[in-house]
């Protein structure tokens, strides 16, 4: 018990002291780099910031919208009235899972215009499924022998839900969650295509000028920033896993 | 490998024209590169035509995405043919500062200094691609009437929003230096603040600025949609942009293996003029055609190439 | 719409069968790879749990960064959307074939073992076998995610449809730059569900009635 | 529920309420045959009653029904007096303890908490929770101050099933409702739990309905066994007793199984039968004497008891001719079984004792008699002969409906007061 | 291994051999105290030994130290007089057959792949391999045309169980492993699958060793049984009746639990006990007549058989006395056992009869004789008698290092030969 949980611990350790490491590293590289003057501008450490403030506010903000969006559906998809939608609408959410990225944030650029809300919406829509899948899927594993004690001591349908249901699927409910973040981290890149901002501008600028240096850090941050986001959800699921399973 | 190629890779299949099959090569392969907007993939389809006329293996790696790492590819030889433009060489590549202002001597100078970097330029076209400053007609009243470049720095600040492409964005032939030669600061809260700057893909610029995104889009003077989305040009009247006259630059040692290259593209230069790219442009970019399908057309009406037969 | 797809059949035709191709050849290398891995680690639980971090750890890795990364060393065009693609879709197959492969009943392990079957020859005549529909449920989820991966990958100038995509993009506000970016998008999802058809095929072609569910 | 606790029932100490389905019948939507058929039941005050039979019969459709986590497609029932059927469900099932299997104890709360959730919901103060919750961890034989605080998963299946037990006793109902208790521990754990739940309802004295498939956990739990068929047709419905002495008809024969005659010997207890009367001797005392007064009684064996009366030697006339004096050395292998063993009990220490008989103790493990194979068959006969005659306050139990006429026909008739 | 089984053993027929274990340990890595510490047992050929203990003391080690599932850390293991501790394990393994829970078969293979595996890697053809696999399903008693094509998820557990024996017997190996072969089935399949087992062993008189938890199977499988505690100590190596008549000391006492009074009266059938005689009648005689033979025969009761010699009535001489002439018409509730019945069967007839006897028929249901009590009371006296004297044939069974003190110390000694 308390070894495994030791473990678990020490695995959040490990990733955190990676990503620290090498972000230390790219700052290290970046210090000791020549850089031309473009590169210097570029990269000027408040660019930098401004960049991955943008990022985090796609990306959060997004969040927060699926978070509303999703798991309240999913808890009504999982209720007895609509049941029966629930295969349908997994089965169309899986379809949409297949579409690329890229392409649902250009069509929603078509759509909503250029700018941050049409990215918004693009990774909402890009990490809506799977927060609906987590959180339906949360709620089905609960042991429905449990649901039926609690109903059988006398507690409400919707109490059963809330003391019994909903704490049983957080852990499942919250891996859903991380992945979603940290999908939309790693979509939130692909924003700079319809002038989202965020770090893909660090890419793309890369790219086309050919600025390796430019191009790498981009990378880096937010494969870095992806990282972190999923250290959060782990620390989180780790914390908020309700005591005793 | 495995049939695998690159994404655009796709052309019509041809017939030879006046280009004919070059003795010796014998489907030898030949890298094509091009950038990523409307021009560039027209150019670079017509030259994986051509050098299919000309009996090549084309291995079409167009739409790179920035001048760079097209430039990149044919500098290191992984390309060997790229169309390009004389005032881009000069200036962003070779570092210099003034502009030549005489088309045939600006197309010398680049080709003197690129000879020593294992790269020929072929015969330049007479189109000239240059950068202007777009804004939808509508907003040109609204902005005083503005029809000069130099009066840029008679707007309030917020009304100096400009759309432009990450190249753009910062080539020593683009925005900073632009605004400074027209005396406006990058970055000043009295010249351009950040922003005020929007970072687009090239080809979006266009939209953006006509649905008012922003008051002066980077456009190409070549570019079909500057008619059509009905967007007034801003006079360059102070001469900052140079000549980009268009070329083919070959990879010297392709060159030397299959010197009926040059005359090949001999053949084309001469017929692309502003009125024939925009043209081009326009079917892409306004009726919506396929680059490779316009390219083939073009090449077609022109006798360079044929139906297959 | 229609007048589109008609014009460009044959480019569609083309640019969806690259897509696919890269897809599909990318999927066998990365379940090779995978299944190698696996059956090198999965007898060690601190191995596995090695091997399940870097599943994990990697599928955080955005895709797009990574295919930026991959271009400064290596360029533009097939070589680095192969590398991105078997790389991804690697991941989900190595963490299934793990699970799938230290899935199997050590009592059947064992019963192996005990007629008198060898070490590799228990590996690959009993428990591959069992372990495949749970491998396969993983190349399955890297086909989905893949088939819009290799979409990113058309901006290092990878085979396939991502091309309509991004050209949609640049002649945004002109003719046909919507239906060229629905191509590609339309075009990828009926690409994954039919690649879905063909593993589920695959899958009920290679899976003895004894251990279907 | 809570007025209905006080309803008049023949003894005080009884707190459980009499149950009554009165032509209950269930229909699952898309099912052809109902679930439960027209079923009659009555289930009486602080009695167990047993509900088994194959799987799917609808024993668990039954046993829901009473607490309407399950609602009946038509008929009544009645808990303590009250139609329950119109009432809030969620009401009625606060004064009904449910148990099922594995204790169905919430994960993420601790014990403390899962057994405190039914008080808590009926608005009692923490204090009175806290005492309560240490209080039924006692009665359930588990340390407060050890175990109030695990999570379930830190106890054993067995502790999780008293807990479970704790649980639904938390409000005190005077009904409880079991489904198959204890089929997810082993067999020892299940044996004493059990003998738990037995002590417990001989202190509370509620009326306990308890499904099982376990013929012999019905056999040692229930006051009353129902057996029923498909549909919950009442194949029987009778004591323990009287359903392994007269088995209804074959289908109740082949439930029971082989071995009802074994079993019958678990229903009855050593102190329940005629000891045989039997000569004892003290160590110290003459061997001579003994041998002499069982000589004149015609026993063939004498029992020699300690100081305190425990016997320690049982010894042959043979054994007693070669002895001077009676020693105190208590013989190891003395063939001896307690009053409340049963009869089952009794016969094996006979069998390996070689006697043929056991000697039996009472309290303090003092000697009470003999017992041999004799008084065992007779006991049986006697049992045997007792079942027979039904008993006159026997519960009522019948079909109605669709199974009716069915039921007649397999199994002569429905046991009727 | 094909050598070996040529050994010269006693009968022909034993197609088993002798199995060695010399002073076998194993220790494993990062465990302190060696999970077999010195042991040395001896298994006979064509018999079936048995390995009982409590959980976690060594069984499954030893048993899969024959066949080399684990190598042991010291001694050497001789099958059919060859060393195997050095052979090739594989290969070895492919010459002694295995059963684990379940029958550990290949879910992905036909029933014939299953048996055929052994075989194929024998490099055996199609047609011997397709030949030996009916008649291997047919041993096991399962149709080949409907078996052979299964998977074995389309068996039951029985099922499963019989194609994993049959997988076992495959290659002809001369000895058999078994690990807990029948944990996994239900009761009453699994006595099935127990007697089948039987059967098969007395037709192929393989050398057998099997591990179980259960003492019961032990009983009734073993020819010999070892009990081991912790380390793979032996605690008593010897047959069913000594073990159950003479446990060697408490800790064998506790392994036998409560009834080992009962579980004796398994070991004997009623076909080896002495029957009474009894006075028979047929229909249509005068009752009078009957009447007056039972009489002078001073019984109580006659025994009415009909034309077949089979008992279709049991009559008290007051029965006898109402009655004008004996019928024909067969008595439903007739206490009947057949003589393969074991005494505890008998006895458990006779509880339910009430008669406190019942009838004994043998081949074809004919009329033997009566069991009562009496008669299973000195059958087990008898059988307790003659388990006290220890057979003169019975195998080797040892312990040596770190346990041997402390086995010496608990065990009293170790049966030795
Ligand atoms: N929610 C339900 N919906 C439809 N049918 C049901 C439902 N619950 C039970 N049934 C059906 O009703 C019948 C009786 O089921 P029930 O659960 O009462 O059987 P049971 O006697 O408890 O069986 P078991 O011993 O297997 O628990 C079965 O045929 C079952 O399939
Ligand atoms: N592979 C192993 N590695 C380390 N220890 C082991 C291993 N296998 C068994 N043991 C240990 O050796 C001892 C004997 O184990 P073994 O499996 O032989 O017991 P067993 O008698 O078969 O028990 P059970 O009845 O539970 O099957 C145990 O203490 C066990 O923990
Ligand atoms: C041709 N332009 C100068 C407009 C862009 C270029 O250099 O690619
Ligand atoms: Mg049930
Ligand atoms: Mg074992």
């Amino acid at each position: 018990m308390a070894r495994t949980r030791w473990l678990a611990w020490r695995g959040l350790v490990f990733q955190l002291a990676g990503i620290l490491a090498a972000f230390l590293a790219l700052v290290v590289w970046l210090l000791t780099a020549k850089l031309t003057p473009t590169e210097l501008n570029t990269l000027a450490p408040d660019a930098l910031w401004g960049y991955t403030v943008e990022h985090l506010q796609l990306t959060l903000l997004a969040a927060v919208i699926v978070l509303a969006l999703a798991i309240p559906v999913g808890i009504l998809l999982t209720r007895r009235p609509l049941r029966r939608f629930t295969g349908p609408i997994l089965a169309l959410a899986n379809v949409g899972q297949a579409a690329p990225a890229v392409g649902v944030v250009v069509l929603l650029a078509f759509w909503l215009g250029f700018g941050f809300w049409a990215a918004t919406v693009g990774l909402v829509l890009y990490a809506v499924l799977p927060v609906l899948r987590n959180t339906m899927v949360g709620l089905q594993q609960v042991d429905p022998r449990l649901v039926e004690a609690g109903r059988g001591m006398g507690m409400s349908a919707t109490a059963v839900l809330f003391k019994v249901e909903l704490p049983l699927a957080v852990p499942v409910m919250l891996s859903g969650i991380r992945t979603a973040l940290v999908l939309l981290v790693g979509t939130a890149a692909l924003a700079t295509f319809i002038n989202g901002g965020g770090l893909g501008i660090l890419i793309t600028t890369g790219v086309n000028l050919n600025l390796t240096v430019v191009l790498v850090t981009g990378a880096v941050l937010v494969a870095l920033l992806a990282l972190l986001i999923d250290w959060v959800g782990r620390v989180v699921e780790h914390v908020a896993r309700p005591k005793g399973i | 490998g495995c049939g695998l190629q690159p994404a655009t890779a796709f052309v019509p299949a041809l017939g030879p024209g006046s280009i004919t099959p070059v003795s010796g090569v014998d489907g030898a392969e030949l890298t094509v590169t091009s950038k990523n907007y409307t021009e560039q993939l027209i150019l670079g389809k017509i030259a994986v035509l051509a050098a299919s006329a000309a009996g090549f293996t084309v291995n079409d790696l167009s739409n790179v995405p920035g001048s760079q790492p097209a430039r990149e590819l044919i500098l290191s030889g992984q390309a060997d043919l790229l169309w390009e433009y004389t005032g881009t060489a000069w200036l962003t590549y070779m570092g210099q500062t003034t502009a030549i202002p005489d088309q045939q001597e600006q197309w010398q100078a680049v080709y003197d200094i690129d000879i020593n970097n294992g790269l020929t330029w072929g015969a330049p076209a007479p189109m000239n691609n240059t950068y202007a400053l777009g804004v939808r007609s509508e907003a040109v009243a609204e902005l005083g009437g503005i029809t000069t470049m130099s009066e840029l720095a008679a707007l309030p600040v917020e009304d100096r929003t400009f759309c432009v492409e990450a190249e753009f964005n910062s080539r020593p032939d683009g925005l900073n230096p632009m605004l400074e030669h027209y005396g406006l600061t990058r970055g000043a809260a009295d010249g351009v603040p950040d922003e005020n700057v929007g970072i687009y893909d090239t080809g979006a610029i266009y939209s953006a600025t006509d649905s008012g995104a922003c008051n002066f889009g980077e456009v190409f003077t070549t570019d079909g949609r500057i008619d059509a989305l009905d967007l007034s040009v801003l006079e360059d009247d102070l001469g900052f942009f140079p000549a980009y006259n268009v070329a083919p630059v070959f990879f010297t040692e392709t060159l030397t293996q299959y010197p009926e290259l040059m005359d090949v593209f001999a053949q084309i230069s001469p017929s692309l003029t502003n009125e024939v790219l925009r043209s081009l442009n326009r079917k892409v970019d306004v009726d919506g055609e396929e680059p490779a399908y316009v390219a083939f057309e073009w090449m077609k009406s022109e006798g360079f190439i044929t139906d297959p037969a | 719409m229609l007048d589109f797809l008609g014009n460009r059949f044959d480019q569609i035709l083309f640019s969806s069968w690259q897509h696919f191709s890269l897809v599909v050849q990318c999927l066998l290398l990365a379940t090779l790879l995978a299944v190698v891995l696996a059956a090198l680690v999965y007898r060690s639980k601190s191995l596995s749990a090695v091997a399940n971090s870097v599943s994990a750890i990697g599928l955080t890795i955005p895709s797009f960064a990574f295919i930026g990364l991959l271009i400064a060393p290596i360029g533009f065009g097939v070589l680095p959307a192969v590398i991105v693609v078997t790389f991804f879709a690697t991941l989900p197959v190595l963490r299934n074939a793990v699970v799938g492969l230290s899935g199997v009943s050590p009592a059947i392990v064992e019963s192996a073992r005990g007629i008198g079957m060898s070490r590799f020859r228990t590996l690959l005549q009993v428990e591959l076998p069992i372990a495949w529909p749970v491998i396969l449920t993983g190349v399955r989820v890297s086909a989905q995610m893949v088939m819009g991966i290799a979409a990113i990958s058309a901006y290092a100038l990878g085979p396939g449809l991502g091309g309509f995509i991004f050209s949609g993009l640049s002649r945004l506000g002109g003719a046909n730059s919507l239906e060229s970016v629905l191509t590609g998008v339309i075009g990828v999802i009926v690409l994954a569900l039919i690649l879905d058809l063909l593993l589920v095929g695959l899958g009920r072609l290679t899976t003895p009635r004894g251990i279907r569910v | 529920m809570s007025e209905s606790t006080t309803e008049s029932v023949p003894s005080i100490e009884v707190t459980g309420v009499s149950i009554l389905l009165d032509v209950v019948t269930k229909r699952f939507p898309g099912q052809e045959k109902p679930a439960v058929a027209g079923l009659t039941m009555e289930i009486p005050a602080g009695k167990i009653v047993m509900l088994v039979g194959p799987s799917g019969c609808g024993k668990t459709t039954t046993l829901k029904m009473i607490n309407r986590l399950i609602e009946p497609s038509e008929g009544k029932i009645v808990v303590g007096g009250n139609d329950v059927t119109g009432m809030n469900g969620d009401e009625l099932r606060r004064g009904i303890g449910y148990v099922i299997q594995a204790g169905g104890l919430f994960p993420h709360m601790t014990v403390a908490t899962n057994i405190g959730i039914v008080p808590k919901m009926l608005g009692w103060d923490k204090a009175r929770i806290a005492a309560r919750v240490d209080e039924l961890l006692e009665l359930v034989s588990l340390d407060p101050a050890l175990y109030r605080d695990r999570y379930p998963n830190e106890l054993s299946g067995g502790q999780q099933q008293r807990v479970g037990v704790a649980r639904a006793l938390a409000a005190d109902p005077p009904v409880l409702l079991m489904d198959e208790p204890f089929g997810a521990v082993d067999p020892i754990t299940r044996l004493r739990l059990q003998d738990e739940l037995l002590s417990i309802q001989e202190e509370l004295q509620k009326t306990i309905v308890c499904v099982t498939h376990d013929f012999d956990e019905a056999v040692k739990l229930g006051d009353w066994i129902a057996i029923f068929n498909e549909g919950a047709q009442l194949v029987q419905y009778d004591t323990p007793e009287r359903i392994l002495a007269e088995p209804a008809n074959e289908f109740v024969e082949d439930f029971i199984g082989s071995g009802a005659g074994l079993k019958q010997l678990t229903l009855t207890r050593v102190a329940e039968v005629g000891l045989g009367e039997a000569v004892v001797g003290k160590p110290g005392e003459r061997a001579a004497d003994v041998l002499s007064r069982a000589e004149t009684a015609g026993h063939g064996h004498a029992v020699i008891v300690d100081e305190r009366d425990r016997p320690i030697q049982w010894l042959s006339l043979r054994q007693l001719e070669r002895l001077e004096t009676i020693t105190n050395v208590p013989d190891p292998k003395l063939p001896v079984v307690g009053y409340r063993a049963t009869l089952n009990d009794a016969l094996d220490t006979m069998l390996v004792s070689s006697a043929g008989a056991a000697l039996v103790t009472g309290r303090r493990d003092m000697f009470k008699g003999v017992i041999n194979v004799k008084t065992i068959m007779d006991a049986i006969t006697k049992a045997q002969g007792a079942a027979a005659v039904q008993s006159a306050n026997a519960p009522v139990g019948l079909n109605t409906g669709v199974f009716q006429a069915a039921a007649a026909a397999t199994t002569g008739e429905p046991a009727q007061p």
